[in-house]
């Protein structure tokens, strides 16, 4: 599988770590809603076809990208930056 | 001149001659041949035994899927089973033997199980071997029993148990074009694509590329194939953006079309030059990837068709026009197809007579019939060979009239003599890679075979790979594949101009031939067509049950042979056409890859070793290391004499009364840097960190997400926006990545920047009533008198010249310092702090007496926070800061968190004065024969130089409220057990009052 | 710190560091390996959207101006810079000090200076043959093309991260980790004795 | 007289072979049951034998969306043992331990479990203590453990590289004696055939695209083959839980599916005689009486329901499998698959009466499934007949999480690549 970095470019899954399922939001801080943080912690969407999902590219540059990939082919959708803000500006 | 060989032809050197061996009889051979080939030259014709029934078995093939002639190669002691003897380039000293015998090929005692016949019928195993439900083999003993002789009976080759000498290597590609297979189709499709600018890469597991040009006997552009495809080949050779891989098998086609190949570089030669590997295993990405594998020829399924002399048809013309080699002097050919006409002229033209041609249709085109009459051989339309005869060589065969509409036989058997049967069920495409990459097979009625799918990835198919049988459509497919992989688009001119034999590509759907006797569809597992309707019998009709019931397509040869022959024979059974039946989906790989390529460059070499800055002083002064993670640190520096125990003791006891130094350099170092860092810290750590001064250092907890403890560690305020965050050494990665994640994904507003230092500092704790002198002896430009260096705190001076940064922080528990510089000065600042340590008998220490200290004082690591321990758990629960919220504080309090029968930190004195074992069980009871009702667990222990007794920490059900009280430790696994009392995890000096000076 | 004259570092490849002709080098030298032991080596980090002003900083402070786009890099004899990760790049200066250079003008409000001097191992590799070596370790495609001269990328060798930057055409220099830089010497070392190698 | 043993065979032998009767039938789908099991793997199909064969529950059907086992039953690497370090787990597969050793018999077919042992090795003294306080906390509930020395384990494994050379030291290990390999698909067949025997429908080609409902109550499934009512739907899917959970409107569930890779080498005399697991890394390996070398190692790491595995993973399997065997180099890799886990938060399971009412859920075996196929069935056949949990799977429950009552024998928390 390769994954397109915004800055790397594609690179080979080995460079990635997985982060899971893009889709959770977590609770403010000092929210008590435990129901809330527990759907945060533990509760997984796990379809059978694109997903949403975390990963970092944790052997190149470093950074989490949102990316979305099918889990059926392994097609990759589509690569962002997680923290935005930076713009990929192609490569060089 | 060896018996079979032909006068002349072939891609082989006749001039130069190889001397081999194989089962310890000498042979020779040209460069060129195979082991197959040279041996069949020197009239081998017995290469193998099968593998359930043991029968002799000769050459099926001449190419990656012979199922039969499996030898075990030789380097010295070190051994490669299992290679087909047609993949093995002959070279000087090549020693092979054959396998699964016993004593020899020619005399097995193996072959006794033919005798069972019917007994090991497909699915035997399932049925017996039980044995008695009362008694001394109830139970699993009576199949153990059995499996015993089983287990020593199956199995093909022998494993070498001696390391292999031969390095591996990987190679990471990438190209724009990967074309796999070099017959005319894949070198059009590399020549348009590299005539594009593209850059190409052409593999084919072939030493020598053209694929059936070598042995096609065609005419291409007026020229002998094989000249025509050695041409294109030379011509590739000499361009910049082509890459070529002979010996080259690319065996995986993978997501993002990357694909996996295995080149045989040295295989083929007496020695590897300096440096080379053995074998090189290339990860290749390629833009688009042209699939030109070719197609395999089937067996036919008849009575005893695994006779030694009964050969595929291909092979046969590969043996005689590739090799020079004629596989028998009187030649029948049985066919459903026209394409053994042409294997028959081939035959007879390189001088063997051809008796026969038996083709189960009895309708043949004028076209064959002058094929058959230009071999002079007998057409024998509308029959079929219904038994062969022979021992371990074919003598001769029988035919009878067949009626291929029905299947049916009818009258008498006529016997023909003849000492080679070749035969051709027609041909399957070589989908393997199309399936692999990801979509299913689709049946052509017309061609009887399966045909690659529609793309999922991006690739290309061209020649007979796509069921286009005939190299003039191959050449044309080859060219427009290799244009549109390349994106080009402009016509190149006219195509190279074919002369080939006539021929329909179209079978008559026949596979099996039932008349009395075994008919092998798969030959090396001995599954026969029975065995198929024994599985459709019993219920096992899908392809897979049929699979996994018979063995059908385990073998070697993944099926190669077998399967569409094997589908065929279910599908008459059930009633169905073929691809009801379903065709399986072909899974990596292609052939089979050693195992020491796919480790490549990490064979010999698993893991890199990380060391410190000091490791090499280490070594030279008598540390004994210890590999933590990556890492290697000293363990103890032992004296000579001396015991793991007597040295760790020395050491601490050293350190509790004068001072002692230990390289914390493994530490894990983070840089959290920026105006928000502060802040950041807070939110990470349970504790806080933002009223943290400057020049100070505090120790933090960090808990995960869902409560737990994750790390701890010290961090140090460098600057108002910069900290040094210090993790264990095993978290190291993960504290970084945690950090990361939130700063990326979470709280993106952060201003703050996370850099991993560990490696910029090296490290060295000294401890120790005199550990203050020492500095003071050494450090320059700052003084570390309790008043400008207080406990946690910072300074920066110079030690030997060197700047350093020193923290009054202490894990022993003693008065101590962590003194931090450049890790290029490491050495450097070492070797200064123990010549001013000198006059106070300043001791290295290892981790056995760092763990000794730190047990005494009660500090957690690793073994305590070990992922299921909460801060409670540990008594940190002071650190859980109130006054905001931070990773893991909403989670924290859940029931199962809080509850009061967890595991909690206490301390533990052996109160038999024995030492104690790390996993070691607390129990209340008294009753060593009968462990049970554990109520805990050692994490750590020592023997405690400061309290004279062997102490511990444990988890423990109860914790606190157990003080003072006594249990037992129960290990059974070290038979050890003995009473404990329950103590305070600080053991040692509990307020503190000798690190606070 | 810099008025003071400080000892010389230790490198940690020395005990596996030998000078001379090595592997198959009876057929050629088909790459130089070496340890280039720069003086400064510095991570330098912008916030979002200060990239520019961090650009600009580093030419007036090194000389050396950033061509546009991730992971573009150019070097000179004695200093080079190339981005490694969105907003981050590497600097490196044959002499020691850079960082206090860059100390005074890299303010909160753009970013973050990062002295790894110590932490990172530099390494040369050389030579017609220096992809070949380099392709045995990296999943990057280090042709020209791709891999444009002064750019720099950042990948690994399972445990081993690597920062690369092509030098020249035949030449990358990669920073690795100091404490798993003899163990990286070594492999490549061993890489290289298929097409002879030299360390210099 | 037993329908298969030695005797049996010989007669139909002389037979030809030909009064071999089906091992299951092929029936049509009622158009109800008393229960209905998704999923026609190991846990389904022995979840249907146990309410057949100990709660007297034979109006069943098992339906199976493909062929029979052809989930992870036939995709694993037939590893059986109880070697758990937490009570929780281990009590539940010591109880698997107790019916595979009997399985056969009960069956009438022979599955083939071997009990050549399971041993770990540790490669630290640290790692050795943590061995030693499992295998300790197995014998304190009564599970046979013991810790072995580098010269047993050289006796036992010849070909293992103990030398202390090596870049991680084979220092000792964690025996389970009792521990060995099954023959998978036999145990997918044995179970079918028991079940069938005792009139359970098993029913192939039947996928579930829908969930009857009666308010919030299950009441049967629609199907590739028409709608099937039950008074109680089981599901037993292994790596769909998720999709099937979502069928049921259920979106969101403490579970990944992940790939699991396994491979076999070309078929070897005799040369790994035990399941062997390596310390340093993912790494464990058995050789089947066939005599192929079984073996795997870590998760491809993310979200998946292709079964087709990524390349990083399989050099890495073989770069620790000669890590531990360098004289192996040139033995040759035969054949490679991927096998979906339901992979947990914790790495245990879940055996529940609900979630929904009507519905009974097992899922979340992680990689540990086959060995737990006894049990599985066996403890979930018990809450579907009593509507309670037998106190084998009462700790699997699904709220555990949420009430930090997880059973996390890696401590690895909320990240199910990890465990």
């Amino acid at each position: 599988m390769l994954i397109t970095c915004p800055y790397c470019g594609p690179r080979d899954v080995i460079e990635f770590t997985y982060q899971g399922d893009g889709n959770r939001e977590r609770p403010q801080p000092a929210s008590q809603d435990l129901d809330a943080w527990n759907a945060y912690v533990y509760d997984r969407l796990n379809p059978a076809g694109d997903h949403n999902e975390i990963w970092q590219h944790s052997g190149g540059c470093r950074a989490h990208l949102r990316v979305v990939r099918n889990t059926i082919t392994h097609e990759i959708l589509s690569t962002a930056f997680a923290r935005g803000g930076h713009k990929a500006e192609g490569r060089s | 001149m060896s018996p079979r060989r032909t006068e002349t032809g072939g891609c082989i050197d006749r001039l130069r001659t190889i001397r081999f061996t194989f089962d310890g009889a000498p042979y020779t051979g040209h460069i060129g041949d195979t082991l197959a080939s040279a041996l069949l030259a020197n009239g081998v014709t017995l290469f193998g035994r099968s593998f359930k029934y043991h029968r002799p078995r000769g050459l099926l093939a001449a190419g990656v899927e012979e199922p039969n002639a499996l030898v075990t190669v030789l380097r010295g002691e070190v051994r490669e089973p299992n290679i087909p003897a047609t993949m093995v380039e002959i070279y000087d000293g090549l020693v092979a033997v054959s396998q699964n015998r016993t004593p020899s090929l020619t005399w097995d005692i193996g072959a006794i199980n033919q005798l069972g016949g019917k007994i090991l019928s497909a699915g035997f195993y399932y049925k017996t071997f039980m044995g008695p439900v009362f008694g001394p083999l109830k139970g699993t003993r009576f199949w153990m029993f059995c499996e015993h002789f089983i287990r020593r009976a199956a199995g093909l080759g022998k494993a070498g148990t001696a390391p292999d000498p031969a390095r591996y290597e990987r190679m990471n590609a990438f190209c724009d074009v990967l074309v796999v297979g070099s017959g005319p189709a894949g070198l059009m499709a590399a020549k348009a694509a590299a005539d594009q600018g593209a850059r190409v890469i052409l593999a084919d597991l072939e030493a020598h590329f053209g694929g059936s040009a070598n042995w096609s006997g065609e005419t291409i552009d007026g020229m002998p194939a094989v000249d025509w495809a050695q041409r294109m080949a030379a011509q590739l050779a000499g361009n910049d953006n082509v890459r070529l891989l002979p010996r080259t098998t690319v065996w995986g086609y993978y997501d993002g079309n990357t694909l996996a190949a295995l080149e045989r570089v040295t295989d083929h030669k007496e020695v590897a030059a300096k440096g080379e590997p053995r074998q090189r295993y290339w990860a290749i990405r390629a833009g688009t990837v042209v699939l030109a594998t070719g197609s395999f020829e089937r067996p036919l399924v008849f009575p005893d068709n695994d006779r030694p002399g009964v050969m595929l048809a291909h092979a046969a013309e590969r043996y005689v026009n590739e090799y020079g080699v004629l596989p028998g002097q009187r030649v029948a050919l049985f066919t459903n197809n026209d394409s053994a006409y042409r294997s028959a002229v081939a035959l007879k033209e390189a001088g063997a007579a051809v008796v026969a041609i038996i083709d189960v249709r009895s309708d043949v085109t004028n076209e064959m019939r002058r094929l058959a009459s230009d071999a002079e051989a007998e057409l024998l339309a509308g029959h079929a060979v219904v038994a062969t005869e022979g021992g371990k060589a074919l003598t001769g065969l029988k035919v009878q009239r067949f009626d291929a509409m029905s299947g049916s036989l009818s009258g008498d058997e006529r016997s023909i003599h003849a000492d080679s049967l070749l035969m051709s069920g027609g041909w399957s495409p070589t989908i393997h890679l199309a399936s692999q990459a990801g979509a299913k097979a689709e049946w052509d009625p017309a061609r009887q075979a399966f045909l690659p799918p529609k793309p999922t990835q991006r690739w290309i198919g061209a020649g007979a790979f796509t069921g286009s049988f005939s190299t003039a459509e191959a050449i044309a497919e080859g060219r427009a594949a290799g244009l549109q992989a390349a994106g080009g688009t402009a016509s190149s001119g006219p195509l190279p101009v074919v002369e080939a034999a006539p021929g329909d590509s179209d079978p008559a759907p026949v596979f099996e031939i039932r008349a009395k006797g075994k008919s092998f569809v798969d030959f090396q597992h001995d599954v026969t067509a029975e065995d198929v309707r024994l599985a459709h019998r019993e219920g096992f009709v899908s392809v897979e049950h049929l699979k996994r019931y018979t063995t059908l397509g385990m073998a070697t040869d993944q099926g190669k042979n077998s399967n569409v022959p094997g589908l065929a024979i279910m599908a008459e059974a059930l009633g169905k056409p073929i691809p009801e039946v379903g065709t399986t989906r072909f899974r990596p790989p292609y052939t089979a890859v050693s195992i020491g390529s796919l480790a490549a460059e990490r064979f010999g070499d698993l893991k890199p070793e990380r060391l410190t800055p000091m490791h090499d002083w280490h070594i030279a002064n008598g540390a004994r290391m210890y590999s933590a993670g990556l890492w290697y640190r000293p363990m103890i520096y032992g004296l000579p004499g001396e015991t793991v125990e007597q040295a760790y003791v020395r050491e601490a006891r050293a350190t509790r009364d004068s001072a002692g130094i230990v390289d914390v350099s493994t530490l894990g170092k983070i840089a959290v840097q920026g105006p928000d860092a502060a802040e950041f810290l807070d939110r990470v750590y349970t504790n806080m960190f933002s009223t943290l001064a400057v020049g100070k250092a505090r120790y933090g907890l960090m808990l995960r997400e869902d409560g737990l403890a994750f790390d701890d560690g010290t961090t140090w305020r460098l600057g108002e926006q910069e900290f040094l965050m210090t993790t264990t050494t095993a978290n190291a990665g993960k504290v970084m990545q945690h950090l990361e994640y939130f700063l990326d994904v979470i709280w993106p507003e952060l201003k703050v920047t996370v850099t991993s230092v560990t490696d910029e500092w090296a490290g060295a704790a000294i401890g120790g009533p005199n550990a203050r002198a020492i500095l003071a002896a050494c450090v320059t430009g700052t003084a570390v008198d309790n008043a400008t260096l207080p406990f946690m705190g910072i300074v920066h001076g110079r030690i030997a010249g060197v700047p350093v940064m020193i923290c009054r922080l202490s894990f022993s528990g003693e008065m101590a310092f962590e003194v931090y510089s450049g890790a290029g000065y490491g050495t450097r600042v070492w070797e200064a702090l123990i010549e001013a340590g000198k006059p106070f008998g300043l001791v290295t220490y290892g981790l056995e007496a760092l763990g000794t200290m730190r047990i005494e004082k009660g500090h957690v690591t690793g073994a305590e926070i070990d992922g299921r321990t909460t801060a409670r758990d540990l008594h940190l629960d002071w650190m859980l800061s109130k006054k905001k919220p931070f990773i893991g504080s909403a989670m924290m309090d859940r029931e199962g968190l809080i509850a009061p029968d967890r595991l909690e930190l206490v301390g533990l004195i052996a109160l038999d004065n024995r030492a104690l074992n790390g996993g070691g069980h607390i129990v209340e009871e008294l009753d060593e024969a009968n462990p049970h009702d554990s109520l805990g667990h050692i994490t750590a222990c020592c023997y405690s130089p400061a309290l004279g007794k062997y102490i511990a920490l444990a988890l423990v059900k109860g914790g606190k409220a157990r003080h003072g009280t006594r249990a037992f430790v129960s290990d059974p696994l070290r038979n050890r057990f003995g009473p404990v009392e329950i103590v305070s995890s600080h053991f040692y000096d509990p307020d503190g009052s000798r690190m606070h000076g | 710190m810099a008025e003071q004259q400080l000892p010389e570092r230790q490198s940690p490849l020395e005990p596996d560091y030998h000078p001379g002709s090595h592997g198959n080098f009876e057929h050629g030298v088909d790459v130089i390996l070496s340890e280039t032991r720069p003086g400064s080596i510095l991570q330098l980090a912008a916030w979002p959207g200060e990239e520019k002003r961090l650009i600009e900083i580093i030419r007036k402070v090194t000389g050396l101006t950033l061509p546009d786009g991730a992971g573009g890099g150019t070097s000179s004899g004695a200093r080079a810079v190339f981005g490694f990760a969105p907003g981050k790049f590497t600097v490196v200066d044959e002499a020691e000090g850079l960082a206090a250079a860059f100390a005074g003008v890299i303010t909160p409000a753009i970013g973050t200076l990062t002295d790894l001097s110590h932490g990172r191992t530099a390494i040369r590799i050389a030579g017609p043959k220096a992809e070949w070596v380099m392709a045995k370790f990296f999943a990057i495609d280090f042709a020209l093309p791709a891999f444009p001269l002064g750019a720099g990328r950042s990948t690994n060798h399972h445990d081993i991260f690597a920062q690369i930057q092509r030098t020249g055409a035949d030449q990358f220099d990669i920073y690795v980790f100091r404490s798993f830089a003899r163990s990286f010497w070594k492999a490549l070392c061993h890489a290289s004795e298929e097409v002879g190698y030299e360390v210099q | 007289m037993a329908e298969y043993s030695a005797f049996s065979l010989l007669k139909n032998a002389l037979a030809g072979n030909k009064d071999w009767k089906p091992a299951w039938r092929k029936p049509d789908p009622k158009a109800s049951y008393d229960v209905i099991v998704i999923g026609g793997g190991g846990h389904g199909l022995s979840t249907a034998y146990y309410l057949a064969k100990e709660h007297g529950i034979t109006n069943v059907a098992v339906l199976e969306k493909g062929w029979l086992g052809s989930g992870n039953v036939g995709r694993n690497t037939t590893a059986v043992r109880s070697n758990y370090l937490l009570p929780q787990n281990t009590r539940f597969y010591e109880h698997s331990m107790k019916l595979w050793e009997n399985l056969s018999h009960d069956l009438n077919y022979n599955v083939m479990f071997s009990q050549r042992g399971c041993l770990n090795l540790a490669h630290t003294p640290a790692q050795l203590d943590d061995y030693a306080r499992r295998g300790n906390a197995m014998r304190h509930l009564g599970v046979d453990a013991e810790l072995m020395n580098v010269e047993q384990i050289k006796r036992l494994v010849p070909a293992l590289d103990v030398s202390g050379s090596a870049r991680f030291p084979v220092l000792g290990g964690l025996m389970q004696p009792r521990a060995g390999t099954a023959r998978h698909d036999a145990v997918a067949w044995g179970y079918a055939r028991g079940a069938d025997r005792r009139g359970v429908d098993i029913i192939e080609n039947c996928e579930v695209i829908g969930f009857l409902r009666d308010g919030g109550r299950i009441t049967g499934v629609s199907t590739t083959r028409g709608e099937i009512r039950a008074k109680k739907v089981a599901l037993a899917v292994a790596g769909s839980t998720g999709h099937v959970m979502q069928l049921a409107g259920i979106s969101h569930m403490p579970i990944e599916s992940h790939v699991l890779q396994a491979f076999v080498s070309e078929s070897l005399k005799p040369i790994v005689d035990t399941v062997l697991t390596f310390g340093m890394g993912h790494f464990y390996i058995s050789q089947s009486d066939k005599g192929s070398l079984v073996y795997g190692g870590d998760l491809d790491g993310y979200n998946s329901y292709a079964q087709r595995g990524s390349l990083p993973i399989v050099d890495e399997v073989m770069s620790e499998m000669l890590a531990l065997f360098p004289g192996l180099a040139r033995v040759r890799m035969l054949r490679s698959w991927g096998g979906l886990c339901d992979m947990t938060m914790d790495g245990s399971p879940i055996i529940i009466a609900g979630p929904l009412p009507g519905m009974y859920l097992n899922c979340g075996w992680c990689y540990g499934g086959f060995k737990a196929t006894p049990a599985s069935g066996w403890c979930f056949a018990y809450t579907i007949a009593k509507d309670e949990p037998h106190e084998f799977n009462a700790p699997f429950t699904l709220d555990r999480f949420y009430r930090g009552l997880i059973i996390d024998d890696k401590g690895q928390g909320a990240n199910p690549r990890l465990h």
